[in-house]
């Protein structure tokens, strides 16, 4: 890398000898976008809680897919009666089981985690858990 | 008339080569972009003028020993600068 | 330090720059936080611009600046990206709030912090604009089927959207206020009379923007984040003038919202008021209680104004059958 | 509020108000040589409070508010309130911090270089920096490393070094004479005690250094060194930081220049006496 960033107008004459360059396969990625990793370290500042499923829709039940549905539907489950602490979700993920849950019950938890949304309570918490660490 | 491929004016981005890798700021969304190769001669071919998909395609083998030259990789490759902002379609 | 220890001390030195020159460091350290708690920090840090103070302060100051610089960027590409999404409808795209006033470059947007991208589109074009925003990378933020069909029936806009990529929320209007609110502002001639910017989307004629600003203040809210609000109306009046904003006012029905607002920005900044407006309501003591209800920590204080506000809010929002309804819904959810 | 504590860590000042004495006197003692905010005015606030009244005395439960807040924060107990007021530090200058690039990574300093090491949480980082603070280096920071984006130099950020599960023992066996703060048992992430960093570190909180060497350890494997390509140093550092896309074009030219200007490791250590003769070498190899 140039000790310099310099503006592309002045770093890119064009080329003198013809380079050789692909165009690669279809379904590949050639550009990766830098995220925020607002969270990333918040799971080392702070302990956070995921609320199954958040409080403005509690007593809907969750589904094995992890979408919420209207309470009492057929082989879904009541929400969790606590938060889940962050440190139990990220076992979870890695194919561990929820504290105080079956294992299909787990299942249905966690995928309701991976569905969290922005603006949707336990959003950050599972963020924070998400983010590559290294 | 065929979509033209407008990228973001050269003086709106930072380019920094850091290895095989280009890192790249753009001032005007303040997203950085890290590419692989062709996504920067891309740019760098659109920074002039906008392009159809075909004049892109002809330029680029004007100024590279183009491998593959796909029509339909070329507009996977645009996709995925289109979505990223640096590049928008008219 | 003989300054009141609420949102009075964040006012006058937004009013009168000059004033900090009083200030000790406790003072300054009360004043910079209740800034900050009230989003108003670089809007501070541009009025102070010049102001002999404190090295740690300038440095807070500072850094509240830059901040804000790159919120205004984002802020801005979000508008770029909305133009690019809807440009090619033939719809009017009118850019409401923050970043309106960014991207016309008004003294409003000095400083300010922008949020969420608002829009407002006329009422017949929603389902064209939902499906370009979808087809573009936005998508909805709650799939909850209640609060669906809520916003839909009532609201003033979709329910909010998120774009998969940037995380950023829009919210898109087709009127300034909720449909069950009692004001029923006149949406075609907001649209009608917009202004068109450089970039071919709108932004409200600046009455316009007061009447949506002091409705928004008023008839939407719980009055919390206020002071900014009542900060965006100081400079749009400073901008623009009041000329025709009385009869403008009348016929969005929000005549008694904007000469409240007006008076109680002329109790907190000292913005200039129409003949015969500066007669205090009744209740506007009520009123810059509630607005300025922060201590020199940040935190909110007079928990009971604010619970009189919050109820007050729903209560305006709704008609009183339906407010029952809502809370009964929402009451049964809790309850499972 | 009623108890209130206030201290410069580096180039940032943090005042700390509490509903109860206990949190602030642990500042008190942990931080007696640190001190205070220039001007008397703090870039941060935090505040410990009960949610409710009766909470500050029945089963009291410590709640973490500040300027910059995050909204599923779980509250602690008291007994682990000085544990709280650090969190709430910490998690002002993730959201907040908005002057230097944050890494989250810990720092220390020899002949006025810095050795900058990141990673996974249980990589020891914390407990390497500590270590290395007891042979001769400098502790800049156990936590957080701060990039100026002007100068391209690590400013320090020696808060209280935070010891987990086996690291304490290690550390009371390495630090004889060390200031320890108390044991904090079971917390939300095992044991926990502070050390303080010694009185060299503190004096020298306001030196900066020139980044010389990036490391990202990895416990528990036989003992390896590789060198990291720079484009995954880059990516690794913006995972790494709270605030890189908040600082727009200063993190990007902040970043961009120090991945060019700075040798970077991945090591492999199966103990920590391995991992400081790896990082010796790698020093003198510089």
């Amino acid at each position: 890398m140039d000790e310099n960033t310099t503006d592309r107008q002045a770093n890119e004459p064009h080329p003198t000898r013809r380079r050789a360059l692909m165009l690669g396969a279809a379904t590949a990625s050639v550009v990766i976008s830098i995220r925020p990793a607002l969270a990333q370290t918040s799971a080392s500042v702070l302990t956070c809680e995921i609320p199954v499923p958040d409080a403005g829709r509690a007593g809907m039940y969750v589904a094995a897919d992890g979408s919420l549905v209207p309470n009492g539907t057929k082989d879904a489950f009541p929400g969790a009666t606590k938060p889940f602490k962050a440190e139990d979700v990220r076992t979870a993920l890695n194919g561990g089981t929820l504290p105080g849950t079956t294992y299909e019950q787990s299942r249905a938890y966690t995928a309701y985690i991976r569905r969290l949304q922005h603006g949707t309570a336990g959003f950050t918490c599972f963020a924070s858990l998400q983010m590559p660490r290294g | 008339m065929a979509t033209l491929y407008r990228a973001a004016s050269p003086d709106s981005l930072i380019v920094a080569p850091v290895d095989l890798l280009t890192a790249i700021y753009h001032r005007a969304s303040g997203q950085t972009h890290l590419m692989a190769s062709p996504a920067p001669e891309i740019l760098d071919a659109l920074a002039e003028a906008p392009l159809d998909a075909a004049a892109l395609l002809a330029k680029l083998r004007a100024d590279y020993d183009l491998v593959d030259a796909d029509p339909a990789v070329l507009a996977a490759r645009l996709d995925e600068l289109v979505e990223t902002g640096l590049v928008e379609r008219r | 330090m003989g300054v009141a220890l609420d949102g009075h001390l964040l006012a006058r030195a937004l009013a009168d720059p000059a004033s900090v020159a009083t200030l000790d460091s406790a003072g300054w350290q009360a004043l910079l936080t209740m800034a900050r708690a009230e989003l108003l920090s670089a809007t501070l840090a541009h009025r102070l611009d010049g102001i002999a103070k404190p090295v740690a302060a300038q440095r807070f100051l500072d850094d509240a600046k830059a901040s804000c610089a790159q919120g205004r960027l984002v802020a801005l590409w979000e508008v770029e990206m909305a133009r690019r999404a809807l440009g090619d409808l033939g719809v009017p795209v009118v850019l409401l709030k923050g970043s309106a006033f960014i991207a016309a470059g008004l003294a409003a947007g000095q400083g300010r912090f922008v949020g969420d991208l608002d829009i407002l589109v006329p009422r017949a074009e929603l389902d064209r604009v939902e499906a370009a925003l979808l087809g573009a990378g936005w998508e909805w933020v709650k799939p909850d089927p209640y609060d669906d069909a809520y916003y839909r029936r009532w609201m003033h806009e979709l329910p909010p959207l998120i774009h998969r990529e940037r995380d950023r929320m829009i919210d898109v209007h087709h009127t300034i206020l909720p449909l069950t609110a009692r004001p029923t502002p006149d949406a075609d001639a907001l649209i009608a009379d917009s202004i068109a910017l450089p970039n071919g989307l709108h932004m409200l004629n600046s009455d316009d923007m007061i009447c949506h600003a002091a409705a928004h203040l008023f008839a939407d809210g719980d009055l919390s984040g206020g002071m900014r609000n009542l900060w965006d109306i100081h400079r749009l009046v400073d901008d623009f003038g009041i000329a025709g904003l009385a009869e403008r006012a009348r016929r969005h029905g929000l005549a008694s919202a904007v000469r409240r607002a007006l008076r109680l920005s002329h109790a907190l900044y000292d913005t200039q008021l129409p003949d015969g407006w500066a007669r205090s309501g009744s209740d506007d003591d009520l009123y810059l209680r509630r607005l300025t209800a922060r201590d020199g920590w940040g935190r909110q204080t007079r928990p009971i104004t604010r619970l009189a506000f919050y109820v007050r809010s729903h209560w305006l929002r709704m008609p009183p059958l339906m407010l029952a309804r809502h809370l009964w819904t929402k009451w049964r959810k809790q309850a499972g | 509020m009623r108890h209130v504590f206030s201290v410069a860590i580096g180039p940032v000042g943090f005042r700390v108000g509490s509903d109860w004495r206990g949190p602030v006197a642990a500042l008190e003692r942990l931080y007696a040589s640190y001190p205070k905010p220039q001007d008397g005015i703090a870039d941060f606030t935090v505040r410990l409070f009960a949610d409710r009244p009766w909470r500050r005395f029945f089963r009291p439960k410590v709640m973490i508010g500040g300027d910059f807040v995050l909204p599923e924060a779980a509250p602690l107990s008291l007994e682990h309130g000085l544990l709280a007021a650090e969190m709430a530090m910490n998690l002002q200058m993730a959201l907040g911090q908005r002057r230097y690039l944050l890494l989250h990574a810990s720092a220390v300093e020899r002949d006025g270089k810095a050795l900058v090491m990141t990673g996974l949480s249980g990589a020891g980082k914390s407990t390497l920096a500590a270590l290395l603070m007891t042979r001769g280096w400098r502790l800049m920071g156990d936590e957080f490393a701060l990039l100026d984006p002007e100068t391209g130099l690590i400013h320090a950020f020696p808060r209280l070094i935070s010891l987990k599960n086996e690291a304490i023992a290690v550390m009371e066996a390495a630090a004889t004479g060390g200031t320890f703060g108390p044991l904090l048992a079971e917390t939300p992430k095992g044991a926990i005690r502070h050390l303080v960093p010694d009185t060299r570190s503190v004096a020298a909180m306001f030196e900066p250094a020139r980044p010389a060497l990036i490391l990202f350890p990895t416990f528990g494997h036989e003992a390896a060194t590789r060198e990291v390509a720079p484009s995954e140093v880059f990516v690794r550092l913006t995972q790494a930081s709270t605030n890189y896309v908040a600082l727009a074009e200063r993190g990007f030219t902040a970043l961009t220049r120090l991945v060019a200007g700075t040798p970077a490791r991945a090591i492999d250590y199966p103990d920590t006496e391995s991992a400081i003769a790896q990082v010796e070498a790698l020093w003198a190899s510089l």
